[in-house]
């Protein structure tokens, strides 16, 4: 279940552990040299969370036992009831909406959920949406202001589905319209990255006021998977596009596609789900009061040039 | 078949039957029929034996749509830098170096102001020779801006669109772009001015899935592939062959996405109608309001 | 062709034409006969179609050669251009839409189209819109709000298709979709039943400032075929059930249904189309002259209350 | 099972053994169990055996939902009249006459303000029992009024709807009320309230196709019919067998028509749960704009 750079630490907390038995067994004071073990272990897993290469995030951000969409719904916020169903195509089980309470105030909550094992994955499609997915999202938006409720997003998915269906069914023509569709909310809207931010999949619930990213999330054009494919013509060389394309939320944050990231507990998410949900509800409580004071106006306009600006480019030089 | 391009198809030396830009003449890829590069030129690029639609150069677009004299060029004045210092088998940089080389532009777009029929537009033109028409930071801008000055001076907005999807170099930067071009849609639509996208052969990806498909009105060009994901993906995906005419124009028109599959060669005049029937509504009310106040 | 009550009056018609063939034939003045078989002749038409039986009208509303949705966009109004597709579910060829000219002013139309032939009837599904149709209608009432057109209806449908795929993509949701968008335009809209008002399929492009009628053409909550299975168990009793549906022209303006009944040409539309569709160009243009001095607020205002006060019924009489 | 209700099952005596209104047994439609009305009732109606919802008498419904001694009847004030003098194989006024002293009503809905755990709703109940549900003028007329009075006292609308559709001895009238209670909705919509509808066995027609379907939530109970045409219509027109579960609850669902299918039994705690949700958003911005006012 672990990820292989996690072996080292996995070994040293083997050792610590045997270390106590022996000296429970033994009945003998060992307690100096455990100290010791368990520094070594504190800086270890420091030195190799704080300097992950960007494959390596990428593999965090995908962890089985990660926190996904649901975990948070059920967990982070209160009295979630699910919505369900787009009115118009189907219900993408792949996404989860509905209402909830975060911290006492009724928000609307949009996931994109993958499965937390083999079958939930197959009946999550993995996170990847279908058109109906996105219609769902559109349909909670406008409960959102009708309601004036505030809109959290939960970002999670390699990316919309790339079939059949999804393409005759105008998967780009909702994603379109669903990031234009958000974009127009009059309620404060935030989105975190919880995991994958998978390209217009991901954006087309992405297009909020304030964009928040887990530590370890990462949020991509295209995974690296395909990138490599494209570009290097192997997809073997992932690790290679991981590093090109800059998808960490470290580099997010320089780029600032993303504002705020949230630290994840030492060692990772899936390493502490409980403890990472907290940092996520507090990040989001904080954001949320922050826009609470703004107006529609004043929402539609500061979103509006957030997403205006983005982009880096220079005056052509003179001749 | 008129009995000139018949003639001439019979003459050509070894030498001019290429594929070049430069060739005089061509082979249709559709049907295989030699070409007179000029015939191709005249019938606004579309094969005079079989109506394949080939691919326009970003120029020759504007010269189809724009009244002949009133293109003001917008575009240009900005290009991409290196935000991720991306390598891949060839660094960035030197890909836009080349790119430009070839093209002649700074970048994947050509946008300007004009008159269409008479009627004040904002021209919006993709450029696919340019590193497949993909959309960066400078595509964005341009769309951006120019969509923003044609909701200031009271232009209709006309997109065409080709393109290959996000450029994948400029990494989260270039998925931004979808949401930075969908936004300034809204000055638009703040202003009460119609857009109209052509979407040609191919939008794919990124573009298809932001501002392409926006448009109040949608044409696509006939056999024109506009997608959301490629072709190649969905059938690595589903592993099945794809049924015939799949996301192509014609298949999509029957799907409700687009409003119309509209020959090149009539393009120009039903943008025309459609400007003309969706700028003569009734007042708006803050017109009307207006009116109302200076009337005091 | 021609309708089982017509028949006296194509006899009459015939004898004229022989009258006359025979006179010019022998050389002979026989111009007094026919003027007064003439008079015969516009006498029976009058009292035929001024006295036509409910069920008569229902056949003269489905006539064939009577003029259909598309017959008026080509030539009641200039420079229609069709709008396809709802961007969601596909092209509903039984719903025909699109931009233009009304006698100068610019509009939206919306016409259900039955098929003039066989041919076209298999390709419009006889007039009944799938979920589709309705979308592509609403998308038409967005564009029209958002561009300030009035919407011209055209209504002409058996019905909503019951079907299969139909129930699948919400055929009812649709319906009260549409009647709950159209219900909120800002622009003028005005409905004309061109032919048969089949029941919520029509009304879901009827909730218009003002509803017209033609003078032969009917609306109803049920076909009267139904609505005698139903009642009578017994499709064959459609004639009966006509009568007491009340679904004439002339039974709705004194239901206070409809706002208007445009006469049609003596002899029904089928036997003039040109005729009856000046007329309705006429009509037209006098309703939007009417509606155009109207604000957004007016215009809701006054739909609102047109449908609100409909129906009839009586206080409880004291116990 | 409970030993109670298994001990009851086994001495039905022949002739508490029916179906009628006041027999102490009835037998489950869907699993054939004996059961106790009395046990039926206390469980909502639904069958202790297998689940399956049974109709719910308009009163029982608003027992239900409403808050003990909280509701107050608005309906009942008005009935038909016989605008078309309609006559089938029996006149209208006839039906209505019989429908009426068997229901105890003027016509097949019930209306009024209640309390739902303490929050200000306005009750819409459909009476399947009076003429099918079927709705004319007076259903339409109070629907649209206890909507408009929702509105104008702050309420959240909850319609339990069952019907077969218009009712076609009104004629066009009764089509009109589909157009009737849509636009009432939008009093409704101004004013910022909710409207959650429950669609019930059966709910067809007209009804289905009007304000049944616009609720901002909608819940289902569990194994209703929900359809715009009849089954048997369908099965006319397309001639084959229709697919199971086809038009009913959790085939709509998974359709993404209704937000979910709910167990009567936890459907007054959900529709409380979803009121609390959607009416403590943010202030309305001309709540806020009252309030700068006030301010000043
Ligand atoms: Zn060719
Ligand atoms: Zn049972």
């Amino acid at each position: 279940m672990s990820l292989p750079f996690e072996k080292p630490i996995e070994d040293l907390e083997a050792k610590i552990r045997d270390m106590r038995a022996y000296a429970a067994e033994q009945e003998i004071d060992l307690a100096s040299e455990v100290e010791a073990l368990q520094d070594r272990l504190d800086r270890l897993k420091r030195d190799t969370y704080e300097n992950l290469t960007r494959w390596q995030r990428v593999q965090v951000a995908r962890a089985a036992g990660r926190p996904t969409g649901l975990d948070y719904l059920q967990r982070t916020f209160d009295d979630f009831t699910e919505l369900h169903g787009d009115r118009t195509l189907g219900d993408d089980p792949a996404v989860v909406t509905g209402l909830a309470r975060l911290a006492g105030t009724s928000v609307i909550v949009i996931a994109q959920q993958k499965g937390r094992d083999t079958k939930e994955n197959i009946h999550r499609n993995f996170g990847m949406s279908h058109p109906s997915g996105y219609r769902k999202a559109m349909r909670m938006f406008d409960l959102a202001d009708k309601f004036r409720l505030p809109v959290i997003a939960l970002i999670d998915t390699p990316g919309a589905y790339p079939g059949l269906a999804a393409e005759e069914q105008g998967q780009a023509w909702v994603i379109a319209e669903s990031i234009r569709r958000m974009s127009q909310l009059t309620v404060p809207a935030i989105s975190v990255v919880i995991g994958e931010g998978g390209s217009g999949g991901a954006l087309a619930i992405g297009v909020a006021n304030r964009v928040l990213i887990l530590e370890n999330a990462i949020y991509s054009v295209i995974s690296p998977e395909s990138c490599a494919a494209i570009l290097w013509r192997d997809a073997g060389e992932a690790e290679k596009a991981a590093e090109a394309l800059r998808l960490t939320a470290r580099d997010l944050i320089a780029l600032e596609v993303v504002d705020r990231v949230v630290d994840e507990p030492l060692g990772g998410a899936h390493n502490d789900p409980a403890g990472a949900m907290a940092l996520v509800k507090q990040a989001l409580v904080e954001e949320l009061a922050f826009l609470a004071s703004m107006s529609p106006e004043q929402l539609l306009e500061s979103r509006y040039k957030r997403f205006r600006v983005l982009g880096r480019f220079q005056a052509v030089a003179a001749a | 078949m008129a009995l000139e391009r018949w003639f001439r198809r019979n003459r050509p030396s070894k030498k001019e039957d290429d594929n070049s830009p430069a060739g005089l003449w061509l082979k249709c890829d559709s049907c295989g029929a030699q070409i007179y590069r000029k015939d191709l030129v005249a019938n606004s690029y579309v094969c005079p034996e079989c109506s394949h639609h080939h691919r326009v150069p970003a120029d020759a677009r504007v010269a189809m749509l724009a009244d002949e004299g009133t293109f003001e060029v917008w575009s240009g004045l900005i290009e991409a830098q290196d935000a991720l210092e991306f390598v891949d088998t060839q660094a960035y940089p030197e890909r836009l170096t080349k790119a430009r080389q070839k093209v002649g532009r700074p970048d994947a777009i050509l946008t300007g102001g004009a008159l269409l029929d008479g009627q004040p537009v904002a021209l919006v033109v993709m450029d696919f020779s340019f590193l497949g028409g993909s959309m960066g930071s400078v595509v964005g801008e341009e769309i951006a801006s120019a969509t923003e000055r044609a909701a200031a001076e009271g232009r209709t907005l006309i997109a065409v669109t080709s393109s290959g999807g996000a450029r994948m170099q400029e990494g989260a930067l270039s998925l931004m772009q979808m949401a930075k071009t969908t936004v300034a849609l809204e000055a638009l639509s703040r202003a009460h001015l119609p857009y109209i996208s052509v979407l040609t052969d191919p939008t794919t990806g990124g573009v298809t899935a932001s501002f392409a498909t926006l448009g109040d009105v949608i044409f696509a060009e006939p056999g024109a592939l506009i997608s959301f994901a490629g072709p190649r993906v969905i059938q690595q995906t589903i592993r099945q062959d794809l049924p015939a005419g799949f996301q192509r124009s014609e298949f999509l028109l029957q799907k409700g996405m687009v409003d119309d599959v509209v020959d090149r060669r009539e393009l120009r005049a039903r943008i025309a109608d459609v400007i003309n029937l969706l700028r003569s509504g009734l007042a708006q009310p803050e017109e009307e309001e207006a009116l109302r106040v200076a009337a005091l």
